[in-house]
């Protein structure tokens, strides 16, 4: 599965993708940003709780309680500024 | 309908002929081109004035998320013609940024439906807007007037 | 600021273009370009598809109208620039009549102005439209729906 | 003092404008409308009692109320019906 990260998180997780292999039972994408913490003290603080960041799975924006079996590309990113 | 993603610059004018050429039912074009603006900010004692921004975009995402948001007008109005052109990368105060046109048989459509997806762009496609200041590169934070604008909409899809 | 009652058409790319051209405090610039459209009227027992029209003006008084209606907009609404085109004579199915347009720092203002403009030149502005039908000329009369949509902007004056 | 009639106005009456020299007592925009009724069949049928028209003195819409004294110009003509 690849993650992707944009604007300042990707600054501060350190890359804009990487291949994952998470295990079976980091199943939503709440899960999978817990146990992304873990990675490097970058992902600790792009993804730290109560940081204000939203998430797509394969390209489409979803909640926290989805799950992402199966899904090809999940990726983090800031509030959209576009326009 | 149709929705563009593009790095180079567009010609409103030439963009505008080509929706409408042949089509005898519209009566109202509303359009809507946003513009870098030359904006001045206050970060701590220094006044810095912002001449150039870079939007960065999630490639695939950003066209899903503009045919989404297109095809949300479309469900809700009768139009006869809508694009979304949305530039990214680098550019200068001035420059256009961003293009929403829609064509309807009646004005008060066209312009609702306008309103309605530049509000939407701006809070569901995948943009982020970072700016150049003589202090440096700063991402420029979500604006909560966007959000209510956006939220206006909400409202009226219940 | 600028108004022009011309009889040929324009150039919305070009207009729109000179209207922005070296102000960069601009950030939304919203456009409305009115297009004459086919329709079909039932007039007893036939049903005419109506395929062109001609508009009618007061030279000397249209201009004077369109500048107030303008100036009124500019006292409402924290404007950077105003345009209004407003064509008469004979024009067909597909053709353009008239553009506003109006820029300001901020989307929410220059999409009011503009919707301003348009209900109040529809309603203020000495323009009378005679439309061929196969079955001869007809003079159009007021649209209820103008004067609803003018009217929410008195409303908001006092 | 000219008077314009426009569009189907303008047919009714059958011209275009008209040099008029009302006398003394007409005062009003709504003066003149009665005078000018008796000028033809055409000005009492375009002018007529319930007929929806406005005017203009001197390029201004005005209501009938307002006193022509003085003015170069007074226009009448159905409700506008551009843009």
């Amino acid at each position: 599965m690849k993650v992707r990260y944009f604007a300042w998180m990707k600054r501060t997780v350190g890359v804009a993708d990487e291949e994952i292999s998470p295990p079976a039972d980091v199943r939503t994408v709440g899960d999978l940003v817990t146990w992304l913490r873990n990675r490097s003290a970058g992902h600790a603080e792009a993804l730290a709780e109560g940081a204000a960041f939203g998430a797509a799975v394969d390209q489409r924006t979803v909640t926290f309680d989805v799950p992402i079996t199966g899904a090809r590309e999940v990726a983090f990113f800031p509030p959209f500024t576009g326009g | 309908m149709a929705v563009r993603v593009q790095e180079g610059d567009f010609d409103v004018g030439a963009e505008l002929d080509r929706l409408t050429k042949g089509n005898r039912r519209i009566g109202g074009l509303a359009v809507f081109v946003g513009l870098v603006r030359e904006m001045h900010v206050r970060e701590g004692l220094h006044r810095d004035r912002i001449d150039a921004l870079t939007l960065e975009h999630y490639p695939g995402m950003t066209e899903k998320a503009l045919e989404d948001i297109e095809a949300e007008a479309n469900r809700r109005w009768p139009l006869e013609a809508t694009l979304i052109v949305h530039r990214y990368g680098r550019m200068e105060a001035g420059d256009r940024i961003v293009l929403v046109a829609v064509g309807s048989p009646h004005r008060e459509a066209a312009f609702e439906a306008c309103e309605f997806l530049v509000d939407w762009l701006k809070t569901k496609a995948p943009f982020w807007k970072l700016e150049e200041t003589p202090a440096g590169e700063k991402w420029v934070g979500a604006h909560e007037g966007d959000d209510a604008a956006a939220a206006r909409w909400e409202k009226k899809a219940q």
